[in-house]
């Protein structure tokens, strides 16, 4: 994907550190990834975000992104 | 066989939970199949119309996988998630919303674990996290011990279903207290679910002669030799407990009755 | 179901007596019915395939009234006479050939009761008994105690079924003493089937999870107090008992195991 | 039915003493009680008499028959 | 048998609750019984060294009526009140307080019961209850049921045993749960007595094999037929469950194995 | 305890076989101790009067060794000869008479075993071979299974006790079978003595509960870790069951019953 | 007992209602009553009160006294 | 012990052929095989032999012997 701008960003994804590029939106991200938004559900900075806010939702530097979907479980 | 299949086709015989409708009383958990074909194969003979799912982290270095999603026609089975691995009210309601956004329900299989290695419910955590969701509209489940007093507090607060132990999850133990569980029964309204512990046919079978609503299990059927083959049995092994609950079995006697007329014997 | 449907059809799946295959594990007994509609829906219900019957005077004061066989379909049930109520070998073999004659089978249940109170049976004379009807062509279905040594005798004396007690005749005490008929399964080539005691569903599904080969009962269908549905009861607590044993159950453990994942936890 | 003779004979039918017509044949007999040949079995004098002899054997004075038949029974 | 008495008199086998040391493992409540000189002969029989008594109103009525304490010798019979009846924390912590002002002692046996019917604990008015009693200096023995978490909770307040119930008070139902007893025991080292439920000797002696430190009991005593003779059973009950859990049994096998030797036989 | 033994030692509460009284309700084997030290511990702490032997060769490579007779002190115990390791009525019949000529006694424990793994007895044989042993004047004791049918055999031949197992010989299972037990106990007047099965000190409180005569035991005693503390579990176990069967067990109920008075509560 | 003073005061007594002689105290009371010290408990409105202080401690009018003891109990 | 004869038979001693001295008693061979006879019950083809007897009854060519005794056994 093109870039928008040079800079890049630090964020906390899953737990893990990761730089990635900055001013992207949480559709952006998902894209990023080759993530199907139908599938997962993003917690940014512990409050979950509605599906259809991700193309407004900015990812900040700092932030705390959570992606979580559903596995097999009992 | 339709005379029965009609009776037990009679509302009032159909599971119904928060006012949803249910012709199987057989719930099923997804996880510890050795593969999605098996796990799949496995629903489908069971009959269940609810399966539950956990709620975890996408694996970032393999996202390209399938979830699970793709395996589970949700036109077919009702997605249940539930709060495993939680040990806090505040984590199980973090998790219960996350599952709410991803599942499009508001149905949650609550658990709020107390001891890592039994894997039993803390009651306290329970009562709390059940009254936070319950006020947030969530339809809650709540996985408990086989204490009456707490099943008692848990309807109190507005519970969908109230789902006791039958012994430790994937134990295979069997219903280790039948008593406690047909007291439960027998003291709350809304449906009694027995949750975990199940090992075999027959333990399903005798817990619902208890007089039980339902079965959640997970364990017995992923993990027998042949899962397809099992969740056939507990289909017909919940049925069977459920029918014979209906139908109100013959006494006990400590003395034998011949099934064969006494008199016309020769002389 | 099909998958399971097809698994369960397979011939080597099939219960085999005398040569004869089967479908059904069920057998059922046609006493202590309230009427004959009943005991029909029941027979219906419960998909078995073989109905044993008594060998009885006619009532001479009565004799327009319709004997039961006008309502067993004998293309649709194999009519198995018993012995029930013979004390003696001679009596019991008396009997067998009396129900020879009358149902065009050579086929017999062999009962030599050694106790009114409790109907246990009389193992010498059911030796004796059976040794002479072997002679003589039957094809013996020999109701026994829980002794081994008996059942061994009894197959070596060429009986075509060893039908332990799970408890005593009319009793619905369930099965008491699972480990020798376990022990008797595993010593026996001929058919086992557990015969008399069964009382409630899951009674019939954890005998078939021992292995035996089928279940004969009456009384806890003719006696429940809705015996349609229980039959339909029976019919999925053997099925369920026998698919059970087939897919293998999980192993028992005294500590849990969670059925989700523990990795990708929230942090 | 008509009298095949005047004389009757003692017989002991399913453990009582019965008086009948002499002369009969089982399957008389049978008749005689409107019992259908196929739903009954004669033990005459402790031998099971085969249907296809139910016309020629002869129920003599002094017989002890059982006819007996399938109840329901465990 | 003095080689045995020895072992027993060790130290390490004495039951020991809040410092304080006992031959005995059996502790017998004072309720129900016909009249006092039973009560005394069935205590004396017993060979118990602690006995529960309840905090009452005096009948104003018949003040001139010998009390309890008239037959209780508190040189032979450690008295410890209990919190019968109440309902809420606060009343049991209001309870104990009476208890220890009329006892001389800060033992108290702390019950908060939650249902009418079943007299089962509620748990949360449990665990209240001791934190404060506890932090008064009580020396608190809970009455709780089979449920670890809570246990381990009680233990970390603070209490002097957790006394986990067999089954409902004055049910005589016996041991409902081993598998939930043995798994306290096996996490908690306070001692752990069963409280309520036993029912026989034979109940007695299977909960001792558990591993537990001690029964309370009452009613399987005042209510049998021969309360003394009833104590007596209960005193080698205990002593017997105890050793043979010391002695450790020897395996359970499902093949036989022969007594006498195989070898050394005649031709 | 005076109350108490003054009881048990009355007349009528004694153990009576062929017209001989003892104390004790414990029979002990003498086979598999590791030593003959630990042996005589054990038979001590058991309290035992009877004690059963084996008839084997003298070993005469090393007839130098002590025989067990060294140990057996017969003023204190009474040597009861067993059959065990014999497959047909003759060879039972040639040891009894060995047996008879070695212990200067008449009493036989005779077994019949029909087959080798299971050690279950051959009822047949062991009829045959009581007819004739009773006939030459032996005090038989018959060990045999749990059938009803053979107990009242055995007893009209005129055994002086019926021994029926509550599992295999050396198995540890228990009581498989209570109800038939009580079955046998409730139908035959000379002494019941259940032989064989009996694994830990609450398998024979129980056993001693249904209201039977006696017990023998030897694996469950000398195969226990610490065999002589074992034995004086069962000698409390035994003494337990027995009393508590006198003494009349409190009802069963599915609620609860307070010990605590109701009234004089607090407002 | 001879009367102190003529007036007397109503209390409550276990859960009853009873009028005493004025100007008891704990210890009079419980003479009053017929019960021995050693065996009673006293809680005064709430309170708990001491063995060592019945001498001291007034029935007032209103009090709510409790009276309790011990008794057989599981 | 000091032979009587020259001359040895063959015997079925427990099981095992055997040779010992011709003309012995019971009571010779249990001596010889240092045998108390208190605690060995002897039974010589198939028929026991009562201790009384010992002194007299012979160990004659080709019998077979059991002596057996009591063991441990349950």
């Amino acid at each position: 994907m093109p870039m928008r701008t040079p800079k890049a960003v630090k964020i906390t994804l899953n737990g893990e550190e990761r730089e990635i590029p900055a001013g992207l939106t949480i559709r952006d991200l998902l894209a990023h990834l080759d993530l199907h938004e139908r599938l997962v559900v993003v917690e940014r900075n512990k409050e979950i975000v509605r599906r259809n806010r991700y193309a407004e939702v900015p990812v900040d530097a700092g932030d705390t992104l959570e992606l979580v979907h559903f596995v097999g479980g009992g | 066989m339709t005379v029965v299949t009609d009776r037990i086709d009679l509302p009032d015989e159909r599971l119904e939970i928060a006012g949803r409708g249910f012709q199987s009383r057989l719930i099923l958990g997804t996880g510890k199949y050795k593969d999605n074909e098996t796990m799949v194969g496995a629903l489908a003979a069971s009959g269940t119309e609810i399966v539950t799912v956990a709620v975890r982290r996408v694996d970032l270095d393999r996202s390209k996988e399938e979830g699970i999603l793709y395996h589970l026609d949700q036109e077919r089975w009702l997605l249940l998630p539930n709060t495993a691995g939680c040990y806090t009210a505040e984590d199980a309601i973090r998790y219960a919303r996350l599952g709410r956004a991803a599942g499009f329900t508001d149905w949650i299989k609550l658990e709020v674990i107390g001891d890592q290695a039994t894997l039993l419910p803390d009651t306290q955590g329970l009562i709390e996290a059940a009254r936070t969701l319950v006020a947030e509209g969530f339809k809650v489940l709540a996985y408990t011990n086989e204490d009456l007093i707490t099943a008692l507090k848990l309807e109190e607060i507005g519970v969908s279903a109230v789902m006791p132990l039958a012994s430790p999850i994937g134990s295979g133990l069997g219903l280790l207290n039948p008593f406690s569980i047909r007291l439960i029964k027998s003291r709350i309204s809304v449906p009694v679910i027995v949750d975990a512990g199940v090992g075999t046919a027959s333990d399903a079978c005798v817990t619902m002669e208890q007089g039980v609503d339902g079965i959640l299990m997970n364990t017995a059927i992923a993990e027998a030799k042949d899962p397809v083959r099992m969740a056939a049995a507990m289909k017909r092994a919940t049925e069977a407990g459920r029918l014979s609950y209906l139908a109100g079995r013959m006494p006990r006697r400590e003395q034998a009755v011949p099934s064969s007329p006494l008199r016309g014997m020769l002389d």
